[in-house]
C-alpha cells in the first residue's frame, strides 16, 4: 500500500533525524573550547552585492556557487564563512540569511575579480529559494565571517576530514596548507561515490585523498578510525602522526578527530554549526555546546567559532 | 561618527552605498521625552549590535538600542535559540546579559562610540528589578526601554507588560530614578493594549514601543519536537505587521505620548503604514538580519518620499496621500 | 447521511472521493463531556454550513459546528468583509445572526439533516447574554460552543474571553439552563490562556476550544487604506498555528477538560501536532475554503496512520513516534 | 530622477484605485435587488479536479483557462461562476479559491469531455500563483455556483455589455441567446484594442459587436451611453430597444446600464462582485451592496447573485 509505505518512510526519516540529533549532541558535549586569542587578526567583514558566476548542480546532490567579490576573496582566511541573503522566490520570503562556509577563494588577477566558491545541499525552504536564484543576478553577502583553521607557526604535516557538505569547511585550510609547503592528507567522507565532494580540489592542490563512503562501509567510524591510526601508526617516515588534525562534519565525527589527537598528541580543531540570524556576534542566536555557569552566557560559534579546539573530555 | 570604510584595493558595496545617502534635506525629527532624534528610525532591541559600526551608516538612525540588560549576569537558552518557519522568524535567545555593571564595563563603549543616542534595553522578571537597573545605569544612555514582555515571577509568571498595575509599578519606580526618557515596549499578548499604554502613560512614561515578538511554539516538521531549546520563541517578521498595525492603532487612540511601531518593518513603506495608523517613529528588528542596512533604508525612504512629494513632515505626507 | 451523489451521467470527483474512505477501523472517538464524536475531527465555527452536505461526506467528520449564533437578529459588517494577506486569510463577517429563533427556524433544520451532532455556537455582548441564548435553543443541538471572543460592552469593549472572571460568570450561567456539553472558545490575546482555561473549567465547562482568529488590520499596498468595512478582522490559517500550538500546550498543561484545537488545521500531521502537545480533539477553519473535504481529508489520514502504525488510539501512535 | 517618477507612479495609481472603489460604491448604491425566485432550478454545485487542457494568454493581459469537467460544463447555466483552488506554487501558498466567471461552456461529445474556459487577469498574489500553473495537470475547482443571467420566455432581443474581464461575465449569457434565437448585440470594453476579449467568441455565436475602447474614447461612459441610445432609439425596426440588458463590469457601467433600462423601460440584470471564501453561501464573506436594516443580513454575492436586478434608484 502506497501510503503505509510513505507513512513508514516518514517514520524512518524522523527516527533518524532524532538519532542524528541526539548522537551529535551526545558527541560535542564537553568536547569543545574556544581557542587561545588568535595570531592573525581577523578581516573586517563586509557586506557585498556578489555577482553570481557559477551556479550549477555539484556531485550528484549539491550545488556549487562562484561569486565575485574581490574585498571577500583578498581577505577570507581559511574555514571562514559568509552569510548569504536569500532573494525572495516567487512569492515565498527567506527572512534569515543561510551561514555558507567558503569553500574556495580566488584572490582577484590583473583580469579577473576575485571570487569565492561555495557548496550547500538543498534540504529547506532557504536553501531551495536559494537554488532557484538565476546565474547573472548579484547575490548579497556579508563576510569573512567567523574565526576559522589556524595553522601554527612550524606545522609540517595535517590531517584534514571532511564529511558532506563540510567538505566545504576544511578546504580553506588545505588551500592554506597547500601555500605553507604543509604535507596534507584529505579524508573525503559520504554516503556514495558520486557525492563525493572536493576530489578535483584536492588535486589541483596537491592534496593526497582517502575517500570513504557508507555505501562500501568504508566511513563507518569505526572501520575510518582503525584505517587512520594505521595510516600514520609511526611505521614509516611518511606514516609519522599529523601535526594536527582539522575536521568539518558531525559532531560524532569531531570526537573520533578529537580521539585521533589524544591518541597522537596533536591538537584537532573542528568546524561547528549553529541556527545564525546575525553572524556577527550581537544577536546570541548561535550559542555553541560549551558547558559554562548557568550566570555566564557562553562561546558564540558566528564570533568565537566556527572552528573550535576539540578535545576528548577528561572527566 | 565611526566611518564606513571599504578597503580602497577593493572595494565592496559598503562605500558606494554610505557614499549615496541622499541629502536628509527634511526634517524628520521626533521628541521622545526629552530626547530628539532626527529621524524616526531605529533598531528594534535584539536586533542590532555595534558590530555594525562598520557595516552600516549607522549615524543615518535615530538611536541605537541595545539588547535587554537585566539585573545580574545570567546566560541564554539552550539551542536552538532560533529558526526560521514559513510564519516568521522564532527566537528564544533568552537573556543572555552580563547585568548593568558588565554591560558598562564591556558593550557600552563600543555604544558609545557610536554617533547616535543609545537607548539601553531594561528588562526584570518581577516589577521590582528594574528600577535598580536603571540606576546602576545611571548618567549612560540616553533613554530606557523598559522590556516589559518578561514573565513576572511574582504572578505565576504571566507577563509583567499583561497587566496594567505591574505596567505602572514598573514605570512609576524607574521615574523617581531617572529624568532620561522612558519608553515602555509592551508584549502583543494582552487584554487590551489601551489600558496597558495608558498605565504605561499615566505612570510617567515618554513613549510606548509596540510591540515585542508574538510568543510561538514551533515543531520540527519531521519529529514533532519542539524546534527551540527553550520550546516557546517569539515570532518576529512581516507576518506579524498586521496583527501589531491594530494594536499601534489602538495604542494611538488610548495615549498622548509618542507610540513607536515594532513589528515586521522592512521598507519605507511599511513605516508609512504604521505612521498612518498613529505610530510617530519605528524600530526595525528581523529585516536587519538579511540585510543589515534595512533600517538606514526606511530613513532614507522617508526622506526621498518626502522630498518627492515636496512636503515637510510625514504628517503632511500622509494627508497628501489621503486626499489624492 | 445526506448522500454525495454524482451525476450519473457525468461523473465529478465527489462520487469517488466519497466511495473511497478507507475503512475506519481504529476506534478514534472522543468524549465531549456526555458528548462521544466517533472523529476527533469538526470544523471550525464559521467555516462550515449545511451546504457542504452535498459536497463532502459530512457523517466521516465527528460533529457539525455552527456560525455563532447571538441573541438579537442583525446584520454581519460592511464590505469588504474578507481578504486574503500574505499573512493569512482575514475575516470581519461579522456576526450576521438571526437570533436563537430565526436559527431554530432556518438554519438549524438543515444542521439536523446531517449525518453528525451538530454544535451549536453561542455569542454575546456581554456576559449576561449567552446563558437566554442557551436557553432559546432548548433542546436543539448536541453541545454549545460559547463564543467568547466578543467585545464586553459592560467592560469598555474588551474581550469578555479575556477576562477570567466574565468567562466564569457565563461559564455559570450557561451551566445553570443546559445539561448539555458546554465548549468554551478562548480568544488569542489574552495575558494568560492557563487563567481564562482554567475559569472555564472551573465555573463547569465540559472542554475549552483553543483558540480563535487573532485579530489584525490589514491594510491595501497601494492605498494604506484599511482593506476591511470594519477596518480590524481575524487573522487565521497556517501563519498562525504556531502561536496557537503554544497556547493549546499552556492549555492543556493547565486544565483536565478536553482541550479542542483551532488555527490552521490542514492536514492530519498539523492535527498531531496538536494532539503531540496535548489537544483531544481539532477543528478545521480556514483550510475548508480551498479544500472542502479539508476536514474529511485530517479524519481519514489519522484512521490511515493509526492503521499503518497498527495502534488503536491516537495516544499510542504519538508515543509510538516519541520512541523511535 | 527616478525614484520621484517611480514614487509619482505609485502615488497616481493609489489615486486612481482610491477614485474608483469610491466611484464604484456610488454607482451601486441602492442600486441592485436581489431578483424574484427563479424558474429554472440551479444545478448542485460539485467539486471536481479538472484536467488543465489549455492555459495561454489571451490578448494583451489576460490568461485562457480550459478545464475539462463534463459535469460542470452540462449543468452550468449563464453567467454562473466557479471557485479555483490555486495550488501552492514555490513555496507560496494561496488559502482562499478565486471565484472566477464562466466564460464559455462546451458540453461533452461522444469523443471530447466537456469543458469551460475561464479567462483572467493576473493582478494579484492569487492570480500570479494560478498562472503558474502548468497545463497536463488538475486544477480542483467548485461549481457552478451562484444565480446567473437569466431570459424572460419570448425575450426577442438583448444588449450585452461587458467591459475587460466582465465580458466572460456575460459571454454565457450570449451563448443562451444563440440557442434561444435571440438577437443579440454586445458591446466590447476595454483600454486597449489589443486587450478587447471575446471577438472570436461573438463570431462563432453570431453575435454582432460594439467595440469601444479608452484608447479612441468610445468607452467613455457619455459618449458609449450616447451612441447606445442613438443606436437602439427606435427609428428603425432594426433599432428597437433590446427587451433585456444584461451587464458585467464595473459599478459605474451597471449604472449605465440601468440608466439605458430606464430610457427604454427594460429590466436591467448587472453581475457584481465581492471579495469570497465559500462560494457556496455559508460563511457571509460576500455582503452585496444591497441597503439593509441594520439587524437583517442582506443577500450574498455567491448564493443571492453574483447576477442581481439593476435599477435607478427613485428616491
Ligand atoms: C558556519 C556554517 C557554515 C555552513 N556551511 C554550509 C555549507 O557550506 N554548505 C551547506 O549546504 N550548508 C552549510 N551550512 C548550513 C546552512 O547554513 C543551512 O542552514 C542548512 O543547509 C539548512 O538549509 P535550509 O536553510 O534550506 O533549511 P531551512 O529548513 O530553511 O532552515 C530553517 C532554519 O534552520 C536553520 N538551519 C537548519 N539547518 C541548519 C544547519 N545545518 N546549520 C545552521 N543552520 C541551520 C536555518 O539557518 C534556518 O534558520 C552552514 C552552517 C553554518 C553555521
Ligand atoms: C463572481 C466573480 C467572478 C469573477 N470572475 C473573474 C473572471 O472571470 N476573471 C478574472 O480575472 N477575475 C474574476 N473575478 C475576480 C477574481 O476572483 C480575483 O479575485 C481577482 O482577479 C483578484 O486577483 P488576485 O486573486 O490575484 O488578487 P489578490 O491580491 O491575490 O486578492 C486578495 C484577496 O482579495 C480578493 N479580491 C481581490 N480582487 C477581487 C475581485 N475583483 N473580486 C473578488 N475578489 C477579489 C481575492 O479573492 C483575495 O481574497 C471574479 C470575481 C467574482 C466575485
Ligand atoms: C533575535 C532577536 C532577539 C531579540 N531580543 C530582544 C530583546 O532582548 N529585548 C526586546 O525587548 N526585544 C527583543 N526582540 C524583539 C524585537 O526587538 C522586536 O520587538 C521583534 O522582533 C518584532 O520586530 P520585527 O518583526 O521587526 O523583528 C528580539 C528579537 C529577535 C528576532
Ligand atoms: C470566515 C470566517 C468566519 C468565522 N466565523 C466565526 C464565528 O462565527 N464564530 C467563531 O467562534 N469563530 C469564527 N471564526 C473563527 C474560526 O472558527 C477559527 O477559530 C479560526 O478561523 C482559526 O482556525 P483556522 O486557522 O483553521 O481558520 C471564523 C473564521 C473565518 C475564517
Ligand atoms: S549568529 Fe548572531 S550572534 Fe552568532
Ligand atoms: S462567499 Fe461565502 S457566503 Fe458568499
Amino acid at each position: 500500500m502506497r501510503a503505509t509505505a510513505a507513512a513508514a518512510a516518514r517514520r524512518e526519516a524522523a527516527a533518524r533525524a532524532r538519532a542524528f540529533a541526539e548522537a551529535d549532541a551526545r558527541a560535542l558535549d564537553g568536547l569543545v573550547s574556544v581557542r587561545p586569542r588568535q595570531a592573525v587578526p581577523r578581516p573586517q567583514p563586509v557586506w557585498d552585492d556578489a555577482e553570481m558566476l557559477v551556479h550549477e548542480p555539484a556531485g550528484e546532490r549539491y550545488r556549487r556557487l562562484v561569486l565575485a567579490s574581490s574585498s571577500i576573496a583578498h581577505t577570507a582566511l581559511a574555514g571562514q564563512f559568509l552569510m548569504i541573503t536569500v532573494p525572495p522566490h516567487a512569492g515565498d520570503t527567506i527572512l534569515l540569511p543561510r551561514p555558507m562556509a567558503i569553500h574556495r577563494r580566488r584572490p582577484a588577477t590583473a583580469d579577473q575579480p576575485g571570487t569565492v566558491e561555495l557548496i550547500y545541499g538543498v534540504v529547506g525552504r532557504g536553501t531551495r529559494a536559494l537554488a532557484a536564484v538565476p546565474v547573472g543576478g548579484t547575490l548579497q553577502v556579508t563576510g569573512p565571517l567567523g574565526r576559522g583553521f589556524e595553522f601554527e607557526t612550524g606545522t609540517r604535516s595535517a590531517l584534514l576530514i571532511g564529511r558532506g557538505v563540510g567538505i566545504c569547511g576544511v578546504m580553506g585550510a588545505a588551500e592554506d596548507a597547500q601555500a605553507a609547503g604543509i604535507r596534507t592528507t584529505m579524508v573525503l567522507s559520504g554516503q556514495r561515490p558520486e557525492q563525493l565532494l572536493g576530489r578535483a580540489d584536492c588535486a589541483e592542490l596537491g592534496v593526497r585523498v582517502i575517500a570513504v563512503t557508507d555505501d562500501d562501509g568504508s566511513s563507518d567510524l569505526v572501520t575510518l578510525s582503525a584505517g587512520l591510526r594505521a595510516e600514520f601508526d609511526g611505521a614509516t617516515p611518511e606514516r609519522t602522526p599529523p601535526d594536527v588534525v582539522m575536521v568539518c562534519g558531525a559532531g560524532v565525527l569531531a570526537r573520533l578527530a578529537a580521539e585521533l589527537g589524544a591518541h597522537w598528541g596533536v591538537p584537532v580543531q573542528a568546524s561547528l554549526e549553529a541556527h545564525m540570524a546575525c553572524g556577527l556576534g550581537y544577536c546570541h542566536g548561535c550559542a555553541a555546546p560549551v558547558r559554562t555557569d548557568a550566570s555566564v552566557e557562553g562561546p558564540l560559534v558566528c564570533a568565537d567559532g566556527p572552528v573550535f579546539d576539540a578535545r576528548i573530555p577528561v572527566d | 561618527m565611526v566611518a564606513v570604510r571599504a578597503d580602497t584595493e577593493f572595494p565592496d558595496a559598503r562605500a558606494a552605498y554610505a557614499a549615496a545617502p541622499g541629502a536628509a534635506t527634511v526634517d524628520l525629527s521626533v521628541r521622545i521625552g526629552s530626547l530628539t532624534l532626527h529621524t524616526p528610525v531605529m533598531p528594534a532591541s535584539g536586533c542590532f549590535g555595534p558590530e555594525l559600526g562598520a557595516l552600516i551608516p549607522v549615524a543615518e538612525l535615530g538611536a541605537a538600542v541595545t539588547k535587554t540588560v537585566f539585573g545580574s549576569a545570567r546566560g541564554g537558552n539552550p539551542v536552538h535559540r532560533l529558526t526560521e518557519i514559513p510564519a516568521g522568524m522564532v527566537n528564544s535567545v533568552g537573556i543572555p546579559s552580563r547585568g548593568p555593571v558588565g554591560y558598562l564595563a564591556t558593550l557600552h563603549p563600543r555604544y558609545a562610540a557610536l554617533d547616535v543616542p543609545t537607548i539601553i534595553s531594561v528588562g526584570g522578571h518581577r516589577p521590582s528589578e528594574y528600577a535598580p537597573v536603571v540606576a546602576a545605569l545611571g548618567e549612560n544612555g540616553a533613554a530606557f526601554e523598559l522590556n516589559v514582555s518578561c514573565p513576572n515571577l511574582d504572578r505565576n509568571g504571566t507577563d509583567i507588560g499583561s497587566d496594567p498595575a505591574a505596567i505602572r509599578e514598573v514605570v512609576a519606580a524607574v521615574r523617581l530614578v531617572t529624568d532620561k526618557p522612558i519608553i515602555v515596549k509592551l508584549p502583543v499578548l494582552v487584554a487590551s493594549i489601551a489600558d496597558c499604554a495608558r498605565a504605561a502613560e499615566e505612570a510617567g512614561a515618554d513613549a510606548v514601543c509596540v510591540a515585542n515578538s508574538i510568543p510561538a511554539m514551533p515543531l520540527d516538521a519531521l519529529t514533532r519536537r519542539p524546534i527551540l531549546g527553550n520550546v516557546i520563541g517569539g515570532l518576529s517578521g512581516p507576518s506579524i505587521k498586521p496583527i501589531v498595525l491594530r494594536l499601534v492603532w489602538l495604542a494611538s487612540r488610548a495615549v498622548q505620548i509618542p507610540v513607536i511601531a515594532c513589528g515586521g518593518v522592512e521598507t519605507a513603506d511599511d513605516a508609512l503604514d504604521y505612521f498612518s495608523v498613529g505610530a510617530s517613529a519605528v524600530q526595525v528588528g528581523t529585516a536587519s538580519f538579511a540585510r543589515p542596512f534595512a533600517a538606514v533604508e526606511v530613513a532614507r525612504g522617508l526622506q526621498q518620499r518626502c522630498r518627492d512629494a515636496e512636503v515637510g513632515t510625514i504628517r503632511e505626507l500622509l494627508e497628501l496621500d489621503a486626499a489624492l
